[in-house]
């Protein structure tokens, strides 16, 4: 019966690996116009093929209006309500179409009339002339205006772009004592102009693409040319080009398609929602995805290390940032082990805990039912629990919650001899310190209770078997063909791994990512580097 | 209990590294594979019944032995 | 290779059922009797068998424990008969709820008449199992090993910790008072040198107990054999090497001085005579403060300075000569004189090493005393009463 | 033809070299219920031999620098008796993962997991291993650096905690042994910790080096290594002294006494688990080798495949090869010696002298 059940899991996640290689099958192309999709002459059954196309929705607005001398011409617009500004329809379109004096012709000639209404009536920055219907579609979809003139087998879109944005404002999910702190909003251009502020640089190239059949959502690939290495640059684009799904609703979704190990728990592709850290990323020659509709942009190859730098590192004194360095890679090294270490200490190795301490948790184990492996479990899911619920609740509720009922469930089960002190002790400080490394925090969770387990196997064999097991899976995982742990091997990456060197000894960028010019400081005279005695100070008179 | 352990594993590894090579026809690997697969079986049925098989450094010693190159204790 | 990884992954969870049962090494706390002290004692009936009794330490928080110390002692005293440790220790695990802990055992007391009769074989699975540890302290009763262990303590509640603290305070007078469960091993093991365990005695009564160390067992092969009191015990000690912060009284016609050791260490040198006996020359040089005086009245300066020293550097000779009599006496190698040559003069050991009683018992010991007198305390000269300020 | 792609630095190989012998000198060494308090002077007998035998490797890596072991034999023998030495090899490359994995299990059970079964233990090892082994060299090559640097500490700090006890008094009866067991104890240190670097010839294609760095990165690797044993084996006998042979592994008595004071007493198993992931480190390196070996006799290129099926093996031909802990070290002081060096020394010079005759005619030496 396990055997089955076993067979067909294994069956599930051979079948999910294929499906993921052989590239998805098409859905069948939509259903095609049966009469042609150009401009025709006649306006109207112009305009109602638009309505056809757009299904009649509520919000799309039609306005006729004459224009010329005495209102000899007659076009109409069309725009969908919401996605426009109208201020700008009426400024730049609508009055000087109104005052616009065209002498009217005998035969009015087609493109005379289309270039007089682009040259001389109106005066907006795009406008783009279209022969097709579907094209006009998609311009109305993308909050432009749609501009059809009687007789003429051609349509003008006018970008009109204005929905009502979100305001830069400060990130919940990072925020920073010191820094800068504006983050990314939903807007693409705001996005990119964030990040153009900070690197004005021409080699700065920005590339745009749709994907998503039906929210053709646009995607912005921003990195320096002569830094990025060109093989991440194919594997991102070939990866991106082939994606043809029906939706991209968040970067998320970029990030499982285009990512290297998608059944990791660790994460090979970053995500940050501070301009000055996309930055920052970029000029160490990775490439930033920007999806419009999500503040959170991609950063592409991430490396292990990565999860420990954190902006302020780069920001605060180097001695300090050091240190705190350090003391995130003893936090990630507690939220796996702590756990692991507690179960192998108590029921396998009791000689290493000091005699005293040794009768106060004998003292506290007395009464508890369960083995300490099982009750470890039921205090980290419970602790998983309050996180969950204390993130889901409305912030000042979420809050409240995950200190008090950590603190009461603790308590109470102590008190009810559920649980032994030490293990709540424990629980607590790996709950805890999963929250110094954010983007593992996924990946620690899961690894935790694997080293759990294999610590109630066989002790602390189990754990050391497991942590090698870890190392080994790391060190195979690549992101984007860069390796994503390069074990701390003796290259210019360690300045800043463990340790984050001093600005000015960091002079080559990170090894595996970039590429061409990868010295990032040139000369600096003596004042930077360290107090430089005045000369001849050792000098004897 | 012991057999069926041992036959779980022995399956699996089967099932992981001989079908990819015939799938890949890569009789080679397939004989190589094998060159180990069926006396690793062989040997952990014989372990499982505790059967002492006699081991082949012992016996190298002991031929050496025999010949007079080795160290008194 | 991921593919790989995902089956490891996956039979990973496989060992989440057995998980519940705990595996093979798996021993809950609870289930558990942490046992901090061993006696060892002859048992009356037949001497073949001998009374194990294992000290078990009560779970009791140390923080929280003071409303129920008066009451109820905080050790359980587990006993049973058996030839060997190892049968016994079986027996007892059978019969319990609880398997022994052994890896905190503190310390291994031996019953004087136990030790009389020998312990090689009772002691060779301490030696020889991984769960004793070789940094176990080991000790001879006076009387009965049961007493000491089941002593009512004031301070400590279980008497291994007592005893295990007590060595350590000693320890950082010398690092000669380690009576290790490995120095008893390797002197063992040397031919000639004669292993040595600290006596442990009981004093005061019923709940107002406590322990003192009174002498040194002196060990033949494996049999006790003979006993050397607190003071030789103190010579022993200074004659073995390094010593820090003793003190020592000595007598003279003119008054008597309590000397401050602030440092004293010995080296050895062996010199073999003329006559194939063995002569040792103890060097030993030590700092040495005045304590307390008293006599020596009419002394000033740099002259009773030069008595005083005289005073020390006889009383210490004095000391340890006696001591190395005593250990003639007994003629137990208790200075691994043996070890000494041994290491020095390898080939004239070959040739002594058959009847080394002999040769020691013959064995002439020089020791050569340099005292330095650095300070005086707070006052110079010892306090003349009555003379007042007459003179100077 | 190079079996598998990877490529790892020089300065990785180097640390590879050290790290392998630092965790053979660690955890056993026979040598000491031989020599006793002499063993510090067999092991720099034994090193200054090793380093003939490493000059014989090094002239055999820079003769035919893209060439593993087996593909030399074949080119030196011709193809009928080269693939006979291939199989001699692969017999030998399979003991001493083998071997190795044996002392894997007895140490962990000296230490702390004494009711488990053996075979879980090794089960264990052999998964991880495999999972090593499968991502191929340049996965094992990118730790050497960091394990051999955490080994250098791990025998620097062990030595600190140790220093009280030491009474280098313990050095003092020395050579008061009869020669034969010198030349023994040599013979002993040349073969098991020194004389396995054979194995490297099998990885030194994959390595990107010049010949110039070839002699650095050797010399320099197995210096370090032996280096440490060095200071293992004076730290033992230091604190031991006469009773250093009664024990099967001497170094982890020595950890039973080093103590931070009187809580943290009783902390040898934090070594412990350092020595174990060291000894995993030298497994996953002949287990990787004897897997390119047996890829190479079959003219596979598929070695990924094999790597659990000769997991398999070895475990279960590790089951039978010492009933006991005693045949172990028993044989392991007698016969294994002579048997090694023919394959770490004997073999390997035949084939330079015979490469050599027959190349002189067309290249000098590089």
């Amino acid at each position: 019966m396990i055997f089955k059940f076993i067979s067909r899991k294994i069956k599930f996640l051979l079948h999910a690996a294929k499906q993921k290689e052989s590239d998805v099958e098409k859905e069948e192309p939509e259903k095609k116009e049966i009469t042609k999709d150009s401009v025709k002459k006649q306006l109207s059954s112009n305009v109602s093929n638009l309505k056809k196309r757009l299904s009649n929705s509520s919000d799309l607005k039609i306005h006729y209006f004459r224009t010329g001398k005495d209102g000899c011409y007659t076009g109409a617009l069309a725009f969908i309500d919401g996605l426009v500004s109208n201020t700008l329809i009426t400024e730049s379109i609508l009055r000087p179409l109104t005052v616009w004096e065209a002498q009217s012709e005998q035969e009015p000639d087609e493109e005379k009339l289309m270039d007089g209404v682009i040259e001389q009536a109106l005066c907006s920055g795009e406008i783009e002339k279209i022969l097709e219907l579907p094209q006009a579609v998609a311009g109305c979809l993308s909050g432009d205006t749609v501009l059809f003139m009687e007789g003429c087998a051609s349509a003008l879109v006018i970008s009109t772009k204005g929905w009502d944005k979100r305001s830069v404002s400060e990130p919940q999910s990072e925020t920073v004592v010191r820094g800068p702190r504006e983050g990314f909003t939903e807007n693409l251009r705001t996005n990119t102009s964030l990040i153009r502020r900070k690197i004005k640089s021409g080699k700065l190239h920005v590339e745009n693409m749709k994907i998503g059949r039906k929210t053709q959502t646009d995607i912005c690939l921003m990195y320096l040319e002569d830094v990025v290495s060109s093989d991440v640059i194919r594997t991102v684009k070939s990866r991106m080009k082939q994606l043809d799904v029906d939706a991209i609703l968040e970067s998320g979704y970029i990030e499982e398609y285009i990512e290297d190990a998608p059944l990791s728990p660790f994460p090979t592709v970053g995500y940050t929602e501070k301009p000055d850290v996309a930055a920052g990323k970029i000029l160490e020659g990775r490439i930033a995805i920007i999806v419009d509709g999500t503040p959170f942009v991609l950063t592409a190859p991430m490396l292990f290390v990565e999860s420990f730098q954190t902006t302020e590192d780069y920001y605060t004194r180097t001695i300090y940032a050091s240190l705190m360095r350090v003391t995130r890679f003893i936090g990630y090294l507690i939220t796996i082990f702590a756990p692991g270490i507690y179960i192998s200490l108590s029921d396998f190795h009791q000689e290493i805990i000091p005699t005293t301490l040794l009768f106060t948790i004998a003292n506290a184990r007395e009464g508890t039912p369960f083995p300490v492996f099982v009750e470890t479990l039921i205090m980290v899911f419970a602790f998983e629990i309050i996180r969950e619920a204390g993130i889901r609740l409305p912030r000042p509720v979420g809050q409240a919650i995950s200190i008090v009922g950590a603190l009461v469930m603790g308590d109470a089960a102590v008190s009810a001899g559920l649980v032994g002190a030490p293990v709540v002790i424990v629980v607590a400080i790996t709950a805890v310190s999963a929250f110094l490394v954010p983007s593992q925090s996924d990946s620690v969770s899961m690894l935790r209770v694997a080293m759990m387990a294999l610590a109630s196997f066989t002790g602390w064999y189990g754990l050391a078997m497991g942590s090698l097991a870890i190392l080994l899976y790391l060190g195979s995982l690549t992101s984007f063909g860069v390796p994503y742990f390069d074990g701390f091997s003796w290259n210019h990456n360690l300045q800043d791994s463990l340790v984050r060197m001093p600005l000015w000894t960091m002079v080559k960028r990170p090894k595996y990512i970039a590429e061409g010019n990868i010295t990032r400081i040139g000369k600096i005279d003596p004042p930077l580097r360290p107090h430089k005695k005045e000369e001849g100070e050792d000098e004897d008179l | 209990m012991g057999i069926l352990a041992i036959v779980i594993v022995f399956a699996i590894i089967a099932w992981i590294d001989l079908l990819p090579l015939i799938r890949k026809r890569s009789w080679k690997g397939i004989a190589a594979l094998l060159f180990f697969f069926i006396p690793a079986l062989v040997l952990a049925v014989l372990w499982n019944y505790k059967i002492q098989v006699p081991s082949t450094l012992l016996t190298l010693g002991e031929a050496l032995k025999s010949m007079g190159i080795s160290y008194k204790p | 290779m991921k593919k790989l990884v995902k089956i490891v992954l996956l039979l990973g969870c496989f060992p989440f059922l057995l998980l519940l049962s705990g595996c093979w090494d798996n021993h809950e706390l609870d289930t558990l009797f942490i046992v901090t002290g061993i006696g060892l004692d002859k048992s009356e009936e037949n001497n073949e068998d001998m009374n194990i009794a294992l000290q078990i330490g009560k779970p009791h928080s140390e923080s929280g424990g003071s409303e129920e110390s008066g009451a109820s002692s905080a050790t359980i005293i587990m006993e049973t008969k058996a030839k060997t440790m190892l049968e016994g220790l079986n027996e007892l695990n059978r019969n319990s709820s609880r398997t022994m802990l052994l890896p905190h055992n503190q310390v291994l007391i031996l019953g004087e008449d136990l030790a009389k009769e020998g312990i090689e074989s009772r002691i060779d699975w301490f030696l020889r199992s991984q769960e004793a540890r070789l940094e176990v302290l080991i000790m001879v009763a006076e009387g009965e090993a049961k007493e000491v262990l089941s002593a009512q303590l004031q301070q400590d509640q279980i008497s291994g910790m007592y005893i295990s603290r007590m060595m350590q305070d000693l320890s950082r007078i010398s690092d000669n008072y380690e009576f290790r469960m490995f120095d008893f091993m390797s002197r063992l093991r040397d031919e000639t040198s004669s292993p040595m365990a600290p006596i442990i005695s009981v004093t005061g009564e019923d709940d107002k107990k406590g322990l003192k160390i009174d002498g040194l067992a002196v060990f033949k092969n494996d049999k006790m054999i003979g006993q050397l009191t607190a003071d030789e015990m103190i010579s022993y000690i200074w004659s073995m090497g390094s010593v820090k912060r003793c003190n020592i009284t000595s007598e003279h016609e003119k008054g008597s001085a309590v000397f401050n050791i602030e440092k004293l260490n010995t080296k050895r040198k062996m010199e073999i005579k003329s006559d194939g006996n063995l002569k040792v020359v103890f060097e030993v040089d030590a700092n040495v403060e005045i304590g307390e005086l008293s006599g020596f009245d009419g002394l000033q300066g740099q002259e009773l300075a030069a008595t005083l020293s005289q005073v020390a550097e006889d009383s210490i000779q004095q000391r340890m000569q006696d001591t190395f009599k005593k250990a003639q006496s007994l003629n137990a190698d208790i200075y691994e004189f043996g070890v000494s040559m041994k290491r020095r003069h390898p080939d004239e050991w070959e040739k002594m090493k058959e009847n080394w009683d002999e040769v020691f018992s013959h064995i002439e010991l020089d020791i050569q005393v340099k005292v330095k007198l650095p300070t005086t305390g707070k006052i110079v000269e010892p306090l003349e009463i009555g003379e007042g300020n007459d003179e100077n | 033809m190079r079996i598998d792609k990877g490529r790892i630095s020089g300065k990785q190989f180097m640390f590879a070299i050290a790290c392998f012998i630092q965790s053979s000198g660690l955890l056993t060494s026979f040598v000491s219920g031989v020599t006793k308090q002499d063993s510090w002077l067999v092991i720099l007998l034994g090193s200054i031999f090793s380093l003939l035998m490493l000059w014989v490797y090094r002239r055999l890596m820079i003769v035919f620098p893209d060439k593993n072991l087996l593909e030399i034999f074949e080119e030196t023998y011709g193809k009928v008796i080269g693939k006979i030495l291939g199989v001699l090899y692969l017999f030998f490359f399979f003991t001493l993962s083998a071997l190795n994995l044996i002392d894997l299990g007895n140490f962990t059970k000296l230490t702390a997991t004494r009711e488990t079964p053996m075979v879980v233990l090794i089960l264990m090892c052999i998964v991880v291993a495999a999972i090593a082994v499968r991502g191929g060299i340049d996965l094992v090559g990118k730790y050497s650096t960091a394990f051999s640097v955490v080994a250098v500490v791990i025998v620097i700090i062990s030595t600190l905690l140790v220093v009280y006890q030491m009474d280098f008094e313990n050095f003092l009866p020395s050579f008061r042994l009869p020669i034969i067991k010198y030349i023994q104890g040599t013979h002993i240190v040349t073969a098991i910790p020194f004389g396995e670097l054979v194995v490297f010839l099998m990885i030194h294609p994959n390595v990107k080096q010049s010949n110039k760095e070839i002699t650095k990165n050797l010399f320099i690797g197995f210096i370090l290594g032996a280096i440490t044993v060095f200071m293992v084996v004076l730290r033992d006998i230091a604190v031991l002294g006469n009773i250093m042979d009664v024990f099967t592994v001497p170094s982890l008595v020595t950890l039973h006494l080093a103590n931070f004071g009187v809580s943290m007493s009783r902390i040898e198993i934090l070594f412990a688990i350092i020595l174990i992931i060291l000894l995993f480190f030298k497994i996953v390196i002949l287990y990787y080798v004897s897997v390119i070996a047996m890829a190479h006799l079959f003219k596979t290129k598929a070695y990924k495949r094999l790597v659990l099926s000769a997991g398999a093996f070895i475990v279960f031909y590790s089951m039978t090869l010492y009933p006991s802990g005693i045949a172990h070290s028993t044989s392991g002081q007698e016969t294994i010696p002579f048997l090694w060096t023919v394959y770490e020394f004997i073999i390997p010079l035949v084939t330079i002298i015979v490469a050599k005759f027959k190349k002189n005619p067309k290249k000098q030496e590089a």
